[in-house]
């Protein structure tokens, strides 16, 4: 109808049909393709958390086997003389408890091997709790050995042939007459919670790097935050254009990107070499996880910042607030759950970071719960690492019981995070 | 056919006005975009400055304020003077200028806060209010002015972004009222908004007239003329007329104003 | 009294100026708000400050110096004989000294030790009076002298924002330090190792066996620290075979959750992707190696490739990859987000289907960021650690065959910086030669892709 | 609050309103120099004739004003719908006043001249002609000040009457004309009154018109243009 | 590429033309009729009196669509300064026009009345004043199509000739009449038709008035409004 | 005082529309945007929708070429036709739809892109040129059409997002027209633009009125007045008059579009 000269745009012609159809099968397979990748990754992460937790479920649960002890002081070595609590406790705590098991588990069930090597701990700690259950006899549930473990949840493959199986043949008939006797329980694995490392995988536990990784984080919070904000509202605010803050910017745009292992490195030959701090300690690896951490803050931060209308600003200069007002009273509120939602995703990137920590020693194995910043720690990732590195084959599920651990903090702390930044999304 | 010189209405230029402006560059970096501009700034009037997109209008407005010290690469030449002190003398306070020259801004900008909060932040920063019960009366106050407070004295804890967008232009105005400014600059304050709004808004720089010195960016002319009594005709960063503003509109002196406003720039 | 009474009281004179100035600056005759220039706090707060801030710097000055001179004071002090020999015996020592001083040991084991515990009290004690009474004596005069100067004229809110910038300026500065320190401490270690080592042969040489340096007759022979091997194994895993998993799967979940997923879907599928970003890169690592990687080996035994090894570049690599996905994809998100939503309705106007509109307008658009966005991703890719070092094995290969262990730089780093370390040998740090180069490679395509995108960003801004 | 049917832009009704005052004042100012040019007419006034003269200054000046400010209403407000018309009308009912207060001014202008001579005779009719005309103007006006387009539609009905009475006038006028050449000066100078009372009509009927146009956006049926009597009806 | 001083919105140009070529057509429509109601009158042409006063019916109508058409453009356009202005001007010239063809409207029609008399005397008088009235018209009509303000001001200045060529033929008619009581009725028509020529110049230089105002914003000194020659001079 | 009943302009609503929409409802979730709205539209017509903010115009606009598919929560009701076809019967094809009934924007969106692929875009992805001389000659066409020929024809491989934002706004047009529509919809085309690029923009669609059913959104009544020929008043998500252009600015019938127009609304 309109341009001269021109065809006139034939929309039922059996071409343009043809091609219209053929636009729309090329849609419809573009939208497959992108709605496969998504599949593929979420399955991928379906995948990776059913083989964890699948892995790692038995990791809370131990085998418990039934002694009844006698406490007798001569054999725990303690004197009549120690009658006052104080001395009691002091001898308690000496008494060597070793032989005490060894000999009831020889006794009662034939083999002291089937009870822990560490299974005693546990027994003195009860007697220093109730020093008055000296000279009794008392029936209690002892840390199985790893044997009995993996035979009370079932991980004995009986297919194989007998010496393929990995437990003898005796340790198996002695755990079926254990179970008849009904001196044999699967238990809630108190102590994976509440103890730390050990060499014994049925005695290993995850609280002390879980504290230390609580003391990396605050000596990492607290620095990296207030300088991370700071930093941000300089930048931000402040900076005018010259080559200094140029070169702030650039370095903090690249320190966010530069690996984690070469602050691993940094953090090695500076806090380690150059200020002789101590080895494996949470302040240096705080520290270190601080200046990683940093860039990521102050990226966010500034993000946050930026997102504040220029309106806002220009309203509040525009009444005569001050410069410093204008951010106190005004960004920062507006910026916060911005700032926040960074610094959360900064502190759980740096929860989880492995490689640096190795560097500066804190793979260091720790059997005592760490008491302050100063003190030899390791944590969670790190414990993990070295878990998994283990041969032992209890340590299979504590690896994967502690990742389990590891994700449940991290999704929790993403989860606030992804909460922040929903709740405070703001639409100008 | 630029005219050589600037067309000056000498009734506009009257001695003790309360703002002034004498050859007044502004560069951004190398390029200026304000070229030797005088003008005078009067109570109880409303100045109106109309020009084409990128004339210069805003830039020349935001230096009565000092908000072009905002941005880093903005220079201002010359002299503008508030009750015959120079603004832009080291000595004088940013701070209390802006509290003296109030704006309002082209998009409704409430802080995202309550209403009364919105109106109470000013007098606060600025201490003009001891007690509880003068700053209610403060708020109180610049909502009447601003014709707003009828419309929302039983919700001023709601928040200022939730309004109309008209009502938010009018708070903002209610905003800059609050620190009692002597001169309030407006940077094309209806654009945003629609005819309704639009109007409300205009009645109410009628209304407020009385009090203050008014100026007004504008793109739309019909606006300038129907709000203001003087209008400034700027054009590539110069000052092309400047007069009254029936006369401008019925009758203007400069070619470039008449194409302008008659709607035949090439 | 200890240091951190004397903070404490410097708090509280600190607090004390201001609510002095604050009321000297209110009973000042006001008549109209526009003539004061700042606000009664802001004559506290500057007052408060003056008190504080060089009161607190002296204090913090000897919080970090202290130790040192009490010590050497205290060592001085000493009879020759009890004084420990220089270097870690005189740490040790003093390490016991102070135990004991700070109530944690309830004695030394060295007699020496528990002679100087109460010279090294003494010494602190009179120390701690000194500077903390300088410290008080300070505050006094400056918060007295600002009290005195608080007057209307004074220009206490500019003094404050002034001192606010400078702090918030000197933050700013640590992320330079930050940057220094690493390319100071790398290029010492490194070129010390440069000085054992030629660096020709380090870059060019395609022998990597750092174990072998271990003897000291073999410290800098050829062959042993040729680190080609570590760069092509880097770059097999990070740059080629993690991006082959990576690209296509990060850019088309992106796509699809921008540009088709309902906002119902796209609600649970974006924290999935944002929970695979969360996952710590030991998890990833110890998947690859107790799963993937056995995978790989029995998928290549079963299709008659009997050299497939345990600890393949392919489980490392694709594990990778998946962990960089949700990188990808949320750069890419991000680009495709930052073009205009109005870009979209223009080609949609026209009548263009979504997949054209994506194809032809916005991946186009959004080109520069996403592009930018690989390039990080490849940057994080190369500097991935725990994933190469579980599951890629350490067998310095130089091979094309995904099937084959090989070892990248960031895994040697590991392995060479967490056996037993003497910190002279040429293998300790020759780790840091790696890291320098590691360094710099990823400096040079973080700059260039930052550049990229945030000249892309600016473009829609 | 404002009346339901105010602007928001209150300063526009207050356009509106001074500009209908204007109109308003010399609507006033036309009828009162008309009655009061009759009136020195008839008592041979020549004072109160010369001060309807110099009134007449005010009507022009006025109309001036309308003009310009109508212009300026224009200008500034856009005005649109009735309010378009509304300045329209008042910029033509302006000048149609300014017309009347001119005919009114011209009767005034002749007093000096019959007063000279002898003749007395039109006196009544004239008298008579001059209160019709009047009511038929101060009709109009009240039909531009409350908007009534009835009203309006009964001054434009109105018209004919005069026209008759003109015609009759007319005839007289020219029968003693010719019955008596002493009168003709003075007699041709009445023939012009009439003519001029019978324009004033017209123009109110004008106004009228104008008055229904801006209330209702429509004419009045058929728009009498000029149709201003001869006295072609007279018998030669 | 567009004249250097159109609008942008060429439409707007275009309605601009298009309302001057109105007031235009009505220019050359009023000027025909007022030449040839003369004609009629000198020849007693009948027929052409008659087609003059049809035709003023084309111009009537003209009138009112200028009327509307410049509503609409006010509407439309919301013209300023110049524009506004030439709507004005053409708003109020389209209603003089209207006036100047009612004036040769009624002229013609007085044809008739005065070709049945025996009365011829005033003829070349008249056909004088007609030409100098036409020639006004035709200047006014110049300068508002050349928006000329310097032609519009020496309109303004012929018109005092006219006033006193009005003055003498009226005084030599009334003369007449008194001389002859006979001709009382056809002089008096034609003391009407002078009176129309005189108020044609007026009208002719009210347009010129209105061009000076829309060429340079500006009125004409002294806007000589409604001075209108009563024949005053006369002696009684 | 709301009228009960549409004032509908008979003239206006002849046989054999362009496109015709009878009794259209659209819903936002729960939310009425548009309320038994029947209109419509011609060839060689420009016609106005004008109303208050929020009014539901952009909303029924985009109804059209079935814009509003492209947001989850609308629904339509009611029938639309183009040339007697129904284009919301599931069997009438978007692609098509749209490539017939074209839009543009309140914000110049031109593909950051070429000026040249900018308006080469449509006509490919339609196939509607077959050689490269067939797409330059369509290119210089739909340029000079938008008037935008002469300015632009020596960079025709500049960045089309480096033009002046009036520039821009004929690009986009430029790129509406190369596809060939039979309708094109426009949606506030000028509000980000200041009155010279305004006046060119109005200029065009004056031009193309020729050749195009024309639909023209916008807040401005003045500009509604000065580039209809039929304008449609909303308010609330009612129509409340349809009728020549003229007519409603002169003299309208409704007592709301009259209160609208005027500047009355309370
Ligand atoms: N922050 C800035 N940096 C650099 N140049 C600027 C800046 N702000 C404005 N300019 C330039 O200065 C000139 C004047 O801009 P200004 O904003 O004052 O114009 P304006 O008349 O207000 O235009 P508009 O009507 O579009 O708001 C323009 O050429 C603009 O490009
Ligand atoms: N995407 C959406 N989702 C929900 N509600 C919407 C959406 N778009 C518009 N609305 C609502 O529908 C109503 C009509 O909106 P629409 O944008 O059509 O109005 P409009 O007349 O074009 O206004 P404006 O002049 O401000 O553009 C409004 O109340 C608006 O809030
Ligand atoms: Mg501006
Ligand atoms: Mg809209
Ligand atoms: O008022 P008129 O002289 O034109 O009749």
């Amino acid at each position: 109808m309109s341009q001269s000269g021109t065809r006139k745009l034939d929309w039922q012609s059996k071409e343009m049909q043809a091609r219209v159809r053929r636009r729309y099968v090329r849609e419809r397979r573009f939208r497959r393709v992108g709605l496969g990748a998504v599949i593929i990754a979420a399955s991928f992460l379906a995948f990776l958390l059913f083989t964890i937790t699948s892995n790692g479920i038995g990791g809370f649960r131990r085998a418990e086997l039934a002694l009844d002890l006698n406490y007798d002081p001569a054999i725990l070595g303690i004197q009549a003389s120690d009658s006052s609590e104080e001395a009691a406790a002091t001898a308690v705590s000496r008494a060597d408890f070793r032989p005490l098991l060894a000999s009831a588990a020889q006794a009662q069930l034939g083999d002291s091997s089937l009870v822990s090597e560490g299974a005693w701990l546990a027994v003195r700690d009860q007697v220093v709790e109730d020093p008055s259950l000296i000279g009794t006899t008392q029936r209690v549930w002892v840390v199985g050995a790893p044997n009995m473990d993996i035979l009370a949840k079932g991980q004995v493959d009986f297919d194989l042939a007998p010496d393929r199986r990995g437990v003898s043949t005796a340790t198996v008939a002695a755990y079926r007459t254990l179970r008849e006797e009904g001196r044999i329980r699967l238990a809630f694995n108190s102590g994976f919670l509440t103890q730390a490392d050990s060499t014994n995988s049925e005695l290993a536990g995850i609280w002390g790097a879980l504290i230390g990784s609580i003391l990396t984080m605050a000596i990492t919070l607290g620095i990296s935050f207030p300088l991370g904000v700071m930093t941000a509202v300089y930048l931000e605010e402040y900076a005018p254009k010259n080559k200094l803050t140029d070169i702030i910017e650039v370095s903090i745009n690249n320190l966010a990107a530069v690996p984690s292992i070469i602050f691993g490195l940094l953090g090695l030959a500076v806090f380690l070499n150059t200020f002789g701090m101590q080895r494996s300690a949470p302040v240096v690896g705080g520290l270190t996880l601080a200046l990683m951490t940093l860039p990521v803050i102050v990226i966010s931060s500034r993000v946050a910042l930026k997102s504040v209308p220029p309106s806002i600003r220009d309203a509040a200069l525009g009444i005569g607030a001050s410069r410093l007002q204008v951010i106190l009273h005004h960004l920062i509120p507006v910026a916060l759950p911005g700032i926040l939602t960074g610094t959360i995703i900064g502190l759980s990137r740096a929860l989880g970071e492995t490689a640096p920590l190795l560097l500066i020693g804190m793979r260091a194995f720790v059997s005592d719960v760490p008491e302050g910043v100063t003190e030899p720690a390791t944590v969670l990732p790190v414990q993990i690492f070295l878990w998994s590195d283990e041969v032992g084959r209890g340590f299979v599920e504590k690896t994967s019981a502690a990742i389990m651990v590891l994700l449940t903090v991290l999704l929790s702390m993403n989860a606030v995070a992804i909460y922040l930044r929903n709740k405070f999304e703001r639409r100008w | 056919m630029p005219d050589a010189t600037v067309v000056h209405d000498e009734v506009v230029m009257a001695d003790g006005a309360k703002m002034t402006a004498r050859d007044v560059d502004v560069f951004y970096g190398e390029k200026q975009a304000v070229d030797k501009v005088s003008i005078d700034v009067d109570s109880h009037y409303v100045t109106a400055f109309i020009g084409p997109s990128g004339c210069g209008k805003s830039t020349f407005l935001r230096c009565f304020n000092r908000m072009n010290d905002t941005i880093d690469i903005a220079r201002v030449g010359g002299r503008i003077e508030l009750d015959g002190k120079d603004i832009y003398d080291p000595k004088m306070d940013v701070v209390q200028l802006r509290a003296r020259v109030g704006m309002v801004f082209q998009k409704p900008n409430p802080f995202p806060k309550s209403i009364y909060e919105n109106i109470a932040y000013g007098p606060r920063i600025h201490g003009l209010a001891s007690a509880k019960a003068d700053m209610d009366e403060i708020v109180e106050r610049s909502l009447t002015r601003a014709g707003l407070w009828n419309e929302v004295k039983d919700r001023l804890d709601e928040s200022g972004t939730a309004m109309s967008g008209g009502q938010q232009q009018r708070l903002c105005i209610a905003r800059a009222i609050a620190v009692d400014p002597e001169v309030i600059l407006m940077d094309e304050p209806c654009s945003a908004l629609d005819p309704i709004a639009t109007a409300r808004i205009e009645e109410l720089i009628d209304d407020l007239r009385g009090n203050y010195a008014i100026v007004i960016v504008t793109h739309n002319m019909q606006q300038a003329a129907r709000v203001s009594q003087r209008t400034a005709f700027f054009h590539l960063g110069n000052l092309v007329e400047y007069g009254g503003t029936e006369a401008i509109f019925t009758n203007p002196r400069a070619d470039r104003t008449r194409d302008y406003i008659t709607g035949r720039f090439g | 009294m200890s240091l951190g009474a004397f903070a404490l009281v410097l708090l509280a004179l600190a607090t004390l100026s201001y609510v002095a100035a604050r009321a000297r600056a209110r009973a000042f005759k006001v008549d109209s708000h526009h003539h004061v220039h700042s606000r009664p706090s802001y004559h506290g707060l500057r007052a408060g400050l003056t008190a504080l801030v060089p009161a607190g710097l002296l204090i913090l000055a000897w919080g970090i110096v202290g130790d040192g001179v009490v010590a050497e004071q205290t060592l001085s002090q000493l009879p020759e004989a009890s004084r420990p020999a220089p270097g870690l015996d005189k740490q040790a020592f003093l390490n016991e000294v102070r135990g004991v001083v700070s109530g944690e040991l309830p004695a030394a084991f060295r007699p020496a030790a528990n002679e100087a515990v109460p010279i090294y009290r003494s010494t602190q004690q009179s120390w701690t009076l000194l500077i903390g009474g300088l410290a008080v004596l300070l505050a006094l005069i400056g918060g007295g002298y600002a009290w005195l100067r608080t007057a209307p004229d004074v220009r206490a809110r500019t003094q404050v924002e002034m001192f606010a910038t400078v702090v918030l300026a000197l933050a700013s500065l640590i992320a330079i330090l930050t940057t220094l320190g690493i390319v100071l401490s790398l290029l010492y270690e490194s070129l010390e190792f440069f000085s054992r080592v030629n660096p020709l042969e380090f870059i060019f040489g395609t022998q990597w066996s750092p174990q072998t340096a271990i003897r000291a007759d073999q410290v800098g022979s050829s062959g042993a620290f040729g680190a080609v091997p570590l760069f092509w194994g880097t770059i097999f895993i990070g740059a080629i075979i993690a991006m082959l998993v990576a690209i296509p799967l990060g850019l088309m979940a992106a796509i699809y959750l921008t540009q088709y997923a309902r906002s119902s879907t796209r609600k649970i599928l974006k924290p999935l992707l944002e929970i695979l970003a969360g996952v710590p890169t030991v998890v990833y690592g110890y998947f690859a190696a107790l799963t993937v990687a056995p995978a790989v080996r029995d998928l290549a035994i079963s299709v008659g490739i009997e050299s497939a090894s345990s600890e393949s570049a392919l489980a490392a690599g694709s594990v990778m990859g998946i962990m960089i996905i949700p990188f990808i994809s949320s750069m890419a998100d991000d680009a495709l987000s930052s073009v205009p939503g109005a870009m979209r309705d223009g080609s949609f106007a026209l009548g263009a289907t979504s997949s054209e509109t994506i194809k032809r307008v916005l991946v186009p658009a959004a080109l520069p960021g996403i592009v930018g966005g690989v390039l990080l991703a490849i940057s994080r890719a190369i500097g991935e650690t725990m994933i190469v070092v579980m599951a890629a094995g350490q067998a310095a290969n130089l091979t094309a065959n995904p099937l084959e262990s090989v070892t990248t730089v960031t895994a040697q780093i590991v392995q060479l910086l967490t056996g037993d370390q003497e910190f002279d040998s040429a293998k300790t740090l020759s780790a840091f030669a790696l890291g320098l180069v590691l360094f710099i490679v990823t400096l040079m395509l973080n700059i260039y892709a930052l550049t990229v995108v945030k000249r892309y960003r600016e473009a829609y801004e | 609050m404002a009346p339901p049917n105010a602007h928001i832009v209150k300063s526009f009704d207050d356009d509106l309103r001074a500009l209908r005052s204007i109109i308003g004042e010399m609507g006033g100012l036309a009828r009162s120099g008309l009655d009061r040019s009759i009136q020195s007419l008839l008592s041979f006034d020549m004072e109160l004739a010369e001060r309807v003269i110099a009134d007449d200054r005010r009507i022009d000046d006025l109309e001036m004003e309308v003009e310009a400010f109508a212009i300026s209403i224009i200008a500034r407000r856009a005005p649109m719908a009735q309010d378009l018309r509304e300045v329209i009308a008042a910029l033509k009912i302006g000048a149609l006043i300014e017309r009347i207060g001119d005919y009114g001014k011209n009767i005034s202008k002749r007093v000096a001249s019959i007063s000279d001579s002898k003749y007395r005779g039109a006196g009544s009719g004239v008298e008579r002609m001059g209160q019709m005309v009047s009511e038929q103007v101060d009709d109009a006006m009240r039909a531009f000040l409350d908007r009534d387009p009835y009203l309006a539609r009964a001054v434009n009905d109105q018209d004919e009457a005069i026209d008759d009475f003109y015609e009759s006038l007319f005839q007289t006028l020219l029968g003693e004309i010719a019955e008596d050449s002493e009168l003709t000066a003075p007699a041709t100078h009445y023939i012009f009154i009439i003519k001029n009372l019978e324009r004033i009509g017209d123009h109110a009927t004008n106004i009228a018109e104008m008055v229904h146009y801006s209330a209702t956006g429509e004419y009045l049926e058929a728009r009498a243009k000029g149709g201003d009597a001869t006295g072609l009806t007279l018998p030669l």
